[in-house]
């Protein structure tokens, strides 16, 4: 599972992606933030901030509630400021 | 080509990096971007632009990476017969790429980096995604 | 002269005649003015806009006399801080050329002159004069 | 008095101006236009329609009430089309 990391979520944890491999019961995008959350200080700080973090699978904006699969493309990153 | 397509009203809509703002000068907007998601909202966006205002058509373009001020960041022409139609399309497409295409906006100020908060008035126009 | 203006939106408008209408197609669009009239009316709403949405820099071209299909017949432009207050005023002024400056259409279509009439949805826009 | 006509009235009239001196009780634009079209079958045609016509006196657009003075540039024309 390829995670992506955008603004400022990328310059806290210091990498703008990781390929990870979740085990079987983090099923969807709430419980793999919290599973993420321990894998470092730096994780840690980042998705405290889960309410101001947007997610996609696969390049689709999904909600937090979506299902995850083993080979999916995930990114986390805050709200969209273009244009 | 104008003639061809019977064309009527052409709007354009510029997007230029300010040199300011409250935090002080503006050395220079990094525009950061999501490759491959980007290209495809921006197809969407045109796509239903072009159906739902029927423009004859429709140009989006969005600079990434670093900006200086007085600078394009970004580009939306529409052409269609009657000016509203254009005019609607032009602002609905400037007020999608703000909120639902995946850019980032940071601020260099004083070798501080400043991370653009996004603006509820603008997530509050574009409701829902297509 | 952007940097320094702090223009964040510039958004311009062209109308272009169109080759035909529900008569047929237009040889050429034929369009009179009140000489005198037209350049204060274009002033008066200028000045209105500028002040109105806080523009820059506000641009108002109208041709007049023959117009062949596919050539430009107006250009608006509008320079702002914010893209609503551009889009705004050059939608205004737009609104207020159809119908508050003294200019007339007259299409040839087969050697007949036709005088364009004005669109009730229009003259509603621009409830008064100012 | 000087009266210009536009677009269709100029049309079926021939001219585009005329030199005026209206007796002293043609008072406003209302009484005018009624004493305009007495002078030609032309004038007649044109301000039969006078529902259609706009006004203005000294480049300034007015309802048809208005006064009207000796030295007043006055203006018939159809609603504007332009843009």
């Amino acid at each position: 599972m390829k995670i992506i990391y955008f603004s400022w979520l990328k310059e806290i944890l210091g990498i703008s992606e990781e390929n990870i491999k979740p085990p079987k019961e983090i099923k969807n995008i709430n419980l793999l933030m919290k599973w993420l959350e321990k894998r470092s200080i730096k994780h840690k700080k980042v998705f405290l901030k889960s309410k101001s973090i947007r997610c996609s699978i696969n390049q689709q904006i999904v909600n937090k509630n979506s299902k995850i699969k083993q080979n999916d493309e995930i990114a986390f990153f805050p709200p969209f400021t273009g244009g | 080509m104008l003639i061809k397509k019977g064309i009527g009203a052409v709007v354009n809509f510029t997007g230029i990096a300010r040199p300011a703002n409250n935090s002080g000068n503006i050395e220079h907007l990094e525009i950061e971007h999501y490759a491959g998601m980007t290209e495809k909202k921006i197809k969407e966006v045109e796509k239903y632009a072009l159906k739902k205002w029927l423009l004859n058509t429709c140009i989006i373009i969005h600079r990434y990476g670093k900006i200086k001020p007085g600078e394009n960041i970004v580009y939306v022409g529409t052409a269609a017969k009657h000016r509203k139609n254009a005019f609607k399309a032009c602002e609905y497409i400037i007020d999608y790429l703000k909120v639902r295409a995946p850019f980032w906006k940071i601020e260099k100020i004083k070798n501080k980096k400043i991370f653009v908060k996004s603006k509820k008035e603008d997530e509050k126009k574009i409701k829902k995604s297509f």
